[in-house]
């Protein structure tokens, strides 16, 4: 983990409401595994006094990119990054996707869940290994990516204006997968993962998820971003085994070691 | 020009890092380098391991933020052994934050530290935390007790006692004068100011605790006029804390009679911030021919 | 849905101004239309004339402002001559603000107003004002003197006596109980924190009296923390100020237990937000399918 | 006074440090008077408490104009005003120059305290009254107006790169006039001012000197704008006699009644 002053290559929408833009950040992108985030500064003016983590969606050697939708000041701030503007990083933060071993991967990602799937998407490909992609989202438009059968692409949508009409899960039974010999990668709304966490207890299919909460820090030192596992282990860190960090300890947990997403 | 000193301990600058902003230092170690510090106040230890409170912990405020994190801490026995050996391995001063429930509980954990092999230099006493049943703010609250809690911890350790203040108090001259009478070496403040936030469409409040502590550029003001009522009434050193997150904040500090600061929520966002300071101080020092920054302390010229 | 009742006076809406921060409404009158308006709360009136602190009496800082305008005031013979006709005529209720150095003269003061022609509602009584020397904080201090300060006001007036509250103590509580068992028909809160602040280059305060009050958003936690804490203890109604500056805020103040809000030092840089937030309240309440504004008086669900 | 939405009509450099920007205004262009001043919000997310005042320095029927230097966050903003922008201003503010009926005005101003001399100066012109403009910077660069003994416009400079050499005060042995029958117009920086109130008060020269403040209000509710005058009659407004507030008694006042600048 290292603070870096990256710069910016592109910043453009992709999508309805979706953005997405490309910065060379060559520490971060070098070191950074799929599943990883960056805690940005929006600006130099920022006078909050918290960063902006966003998950990491595409890495090669030299750059990293993000997708964001906009939803308050900072994510503007950050829609108005120039080309070549320089950014302040804080990065490669948070645990990272693993333990796809003996398993059929089903990659699951929702809203600006995606970012974190998107980049295990890409390093899956990248060793050929044979897995699905399900993007959920409210409208076609909000799809940048097209279906394909042959790719184990597939799409939902809230409204069926493009591939499976209904919830993200529904799409699950558009391929054949053995559940014990599967698992399930996700990220995306709160509630989204909820329903996928449930599924995947019931279904006794394994499942990692990618959880956001609320970071001052994303490095472990203001312990703000608690989330509340089920088991207590007593351990060297009794004060973590009950509530663990999620900026460290995450963001990406077992569907049974959560108590909710 | 930047060294100080409080008792006979030297410092190599004034900044200090607050407690429970910057962890054990283990964390941040690759994002500054730690030996340029003046020194690192370490996150609340008390007897018994302590969770925390349940999330939500901490909400984003209007140039600030809330925390109800709640003294979560590994405990002082986990802390002697896993911890001690760390901060013993650092190249800068180690001053140890101690919280507790009881005035027993506080000088059980000074003693287990003194007793253990850390080669820290003092104790910042936290009898402040706003985000705590019992204890805590309780005693930053009674002058009697402040005074009582000092005497005990002051005869079991001859390194630096530190007692932390709270400003939610209506005179925080008299704590603070409890602390010097107690036998403090100096007192520190201030420690977070009592707030809560509600969700207005969950009709929640932003913590879970409802209540938390408020910390960041927004009270620095209210710091800033706590030093200098502090510093009115006691001769012993004070270290100033409270939003601070420039050079300039740390000189304001100083004039208002602090002799050395604490970086607090400034962490979080821009944990090197510290090494930004160093540089522009020493600027700011050597155009305005200052050479020694204790020179400034205290030296605010009031209109009357 | 926005009317609200305190005691038998009805209000259009909970929207005040708060004392200090919108002059007699001559001055805003063109910047908004003051028939809109809850009511304003007018500058703090004393005995005498006051012509207030000598410069500089205002400071920006990070989401705030301090302030130690020192009640510069006509004094309570021209403000029954002069300022009582222009608030006469104002299509809104009018509540006067009195400050004053001793127990005699806040009743000197109310019984001039209650032997004029005014039409106002009521009265609030600055116990709180951390910028003078005598009076003001002194008594909002100190239960007792709250107690019989607001007692004796009681006996002499039948309008609306509203207690308002320094959040510089520390326990709120128990002068807010002290006005309730005193008699207040309701108690405001909060007032401005004691705040200060120095200019490295002069090294001079920013404020000639040194010491200030600090407003606007940075407190807006401070404030609902104190709201929270009050609603506890008394059955009067609650008055919440600080920090106020749109209508999420105001929701989250009347959550946290208050009847009616003050906008204070957001009239400064938005005189007219007091109309922006009344259509966005009512947008607000009909999205949510609440009928009425006071339906949500409280509401807040605490965690356990 | 009123709040007014104006819109940028452009935005620029006008000499080093410099700028000036032209605002459509027309209900505050239409009753302002030179020496008045608007209250800015520098952007839709300002932040901070206070507004930021800027003197009127041209005004036709429908617009406006201010000359600013750029020295904080909210003149940083006001400066990445783009065309067409709307911009959220309260005015026209303060008292405005008057007096000047059986006197010869000399206008002097200084830094950025050119705007509301510039205005009176367009003002004079426009009635054909004659009348001498001194204008002072540090350096030529500067200086935006040219030097022309024929209109009687005289700048100075520190440096002496241009005009004459050193205070604005000199530039008052460059032309002719008799103090008795003679009025300052002036406005610029607290010393230069300073400065001129004494040489005014020394001379016998009517003086009228427009002052700044900080100002959270601008309009006199909030009684900060504090300025300390000499003479305490006892009036109506007692309080007010001896501390006057600068944005509605002011920021016009006379050099006799003033302390200090
Ligand atoms: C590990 C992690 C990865 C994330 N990855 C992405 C991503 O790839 N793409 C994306 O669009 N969003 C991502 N988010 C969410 C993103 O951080 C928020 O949308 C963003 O912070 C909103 O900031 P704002 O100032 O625009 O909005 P605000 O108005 O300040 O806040 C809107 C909401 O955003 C969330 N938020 C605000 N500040 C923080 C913070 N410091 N930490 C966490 N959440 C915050 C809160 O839920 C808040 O209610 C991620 C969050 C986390 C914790
Ligand atoms: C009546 C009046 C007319 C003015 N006319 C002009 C003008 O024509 N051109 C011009 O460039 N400047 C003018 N100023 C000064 C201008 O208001 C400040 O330069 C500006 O407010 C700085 O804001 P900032 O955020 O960039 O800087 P900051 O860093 O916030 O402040 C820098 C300095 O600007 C001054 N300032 C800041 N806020 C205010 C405020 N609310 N009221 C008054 N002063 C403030 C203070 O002296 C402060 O120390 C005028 C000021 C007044 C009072
Ligand atoms: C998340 C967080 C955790 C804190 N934990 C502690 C603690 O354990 N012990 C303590 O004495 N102070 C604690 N503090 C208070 C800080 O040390 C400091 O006094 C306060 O934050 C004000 O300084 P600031 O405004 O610079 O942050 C904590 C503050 C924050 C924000
Ligand atoms: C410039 C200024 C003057 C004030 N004058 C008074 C006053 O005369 N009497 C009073 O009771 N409160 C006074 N106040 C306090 C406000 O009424 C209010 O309680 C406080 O500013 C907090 O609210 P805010 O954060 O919305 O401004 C003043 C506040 C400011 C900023
Ligand atoms: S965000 Fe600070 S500990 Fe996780
Ligand atoms: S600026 Fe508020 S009264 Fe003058």
């Amino acid at each position: 983990m290292i603070r870096e002053i990256g710069q910016v290559v592109f910043n453009r929408e992709i999508a309805k409401h979706f953005f997405e833009a490309e910065i060379i950040a060559p520490l971060i992108s070098s070191k950074c595994k799929p599943g990883q985030f960056i805690n940005i500064l929006p600006s130099s003016h920022w006078k909050n006094v918290m960063r902006r983590p966003m998950s990491i969606s595409f890495q090669d050697d030299e750059k990293i990119r993000i997708i964001y939708k906009i939803v308050g000041e900072g994510t503007q701030l950050i829609g108005n990054w120039k080309v070549g503007e320089p950014v302040d990083l804080i990065g490669p933060l948070g645990n990272y996707w693993k333990g796809w071993e003996g398993y059929f991967p089903i990659l699951m990602g929702g809203g600006v869940g995606i970012a974190p799937i998107l980049n295990l998407h890409y390093y899956l490909n990248s060793q050929n290994i044979n897995h699905v992609l399900i993007m959920g989202a409210r409208t076609k438009a909000e799809h940048f990516l097209q279906p394909s059968q042959n790719e184990n692409i597939f799409l939902t949508t809230d409204d069926g204006s493009i591939g499976v009409k209904g919830w993200i899960t529904n799409a699950l039974n558009e391929f054949p997968f053995d559940p014990l010999k599967s698992k399930i990668f996700t990220c995306g709304p709160p509630l989204m993962m909820e329903a996928i966490r449930k599924l995947a207890l019931d279904k006794k299919i394994e499942c990692d998820l990618a959880l956001e909460r609320l970071m001052a820090c994303g490095f472990g030192i203001c312990q703000g971003c608690t989330v509340e596992k089920t088991n207590n282990e007593k351990g060297t860190h009794s004060y973590r085994s009950k509530f663990a960090l999620a900026c460290i300890d995450g963001p990406i947990f077992s569907s049974s070691e959560l108590v909710t997403c | 020009m930047l060294n100080v000193k409080i008792k006979d301990i030297k410092f190599n600058n004034p900044l200090l890092t607050a407690s429970g902003t910057f962890g054990y230092g283990d964390e941040v170690k690759s994002l500054t380098d730690l030996s340029k510090l003046g020194g690192i106040v370490t996150k609340s230890v008390t007897l018994e391991p302590r969770e925390g409170n349940p999330p939500p912990r901490i909400y984003e405020t209007t140039s600030g933020m809330l925390n109800s994190i709640g003294l979560a801490n590994v405990g002082i026995n986990t802390y002697c052994e896993q911890k001690l050996p760390f901060l013993n391995s650092l190249d800068t001063k180690i001053i140890i934050n101690i919280a507790g429930s009881s005035l027993d509980e506080y000088v059980k954990v000074l003693e287990k530290l003194e007793e253990s092999n850390g080669v820290h230099v003092g104790y910042e006493i936290n009898i402040s935390c706003p985000n705590v049943k019992k204890g805590g703010m309780q005693f930053g609250v009674d002058c009697s007790m402040t005074e009582q809690l000092t005497k005990r911890l002051r005869e079991k350790t001859d390194k630096l006692l530190i007692m932390k203040l709270s400003p939610n108090v209506t005179s925080i001259q008299e704590i603070a004068k409890a602390s010097e009478n107690g036998g403090a070496d100096a007192v520190s403040a201030i420690n977070t100011l009592v707030g809560a936030g509600i969700d207005i469409n969950t009709r929640k409040p932003v913590l879970n605790t409802t209540f938390g502590g408020l910390s960041g550029p927004a009270i620095k003001p209210i710091a800033i006029a706590n030093i200098l009522k502090i510093s009115k009434v006691v001769s012993i050193p004070i270290i100033g804390i409270g939003g601070i997150s420039n050079y300039k904040d740390v000189i304001e500090f100083i004039l208002a009679g602090a002799t050395m600061i604490q970086l607090g929520t400034i962490n979080f966002s821009q944990p090197h911030r510290n090494e930004e300071i160093l540089i522009q101080l020493k600027n700011w020092l050597n155009k305005n021919n200052i050479s020694q920054i204790m020179d400034l302390k205290g030296a605010v010229e009031c209109y009357s």
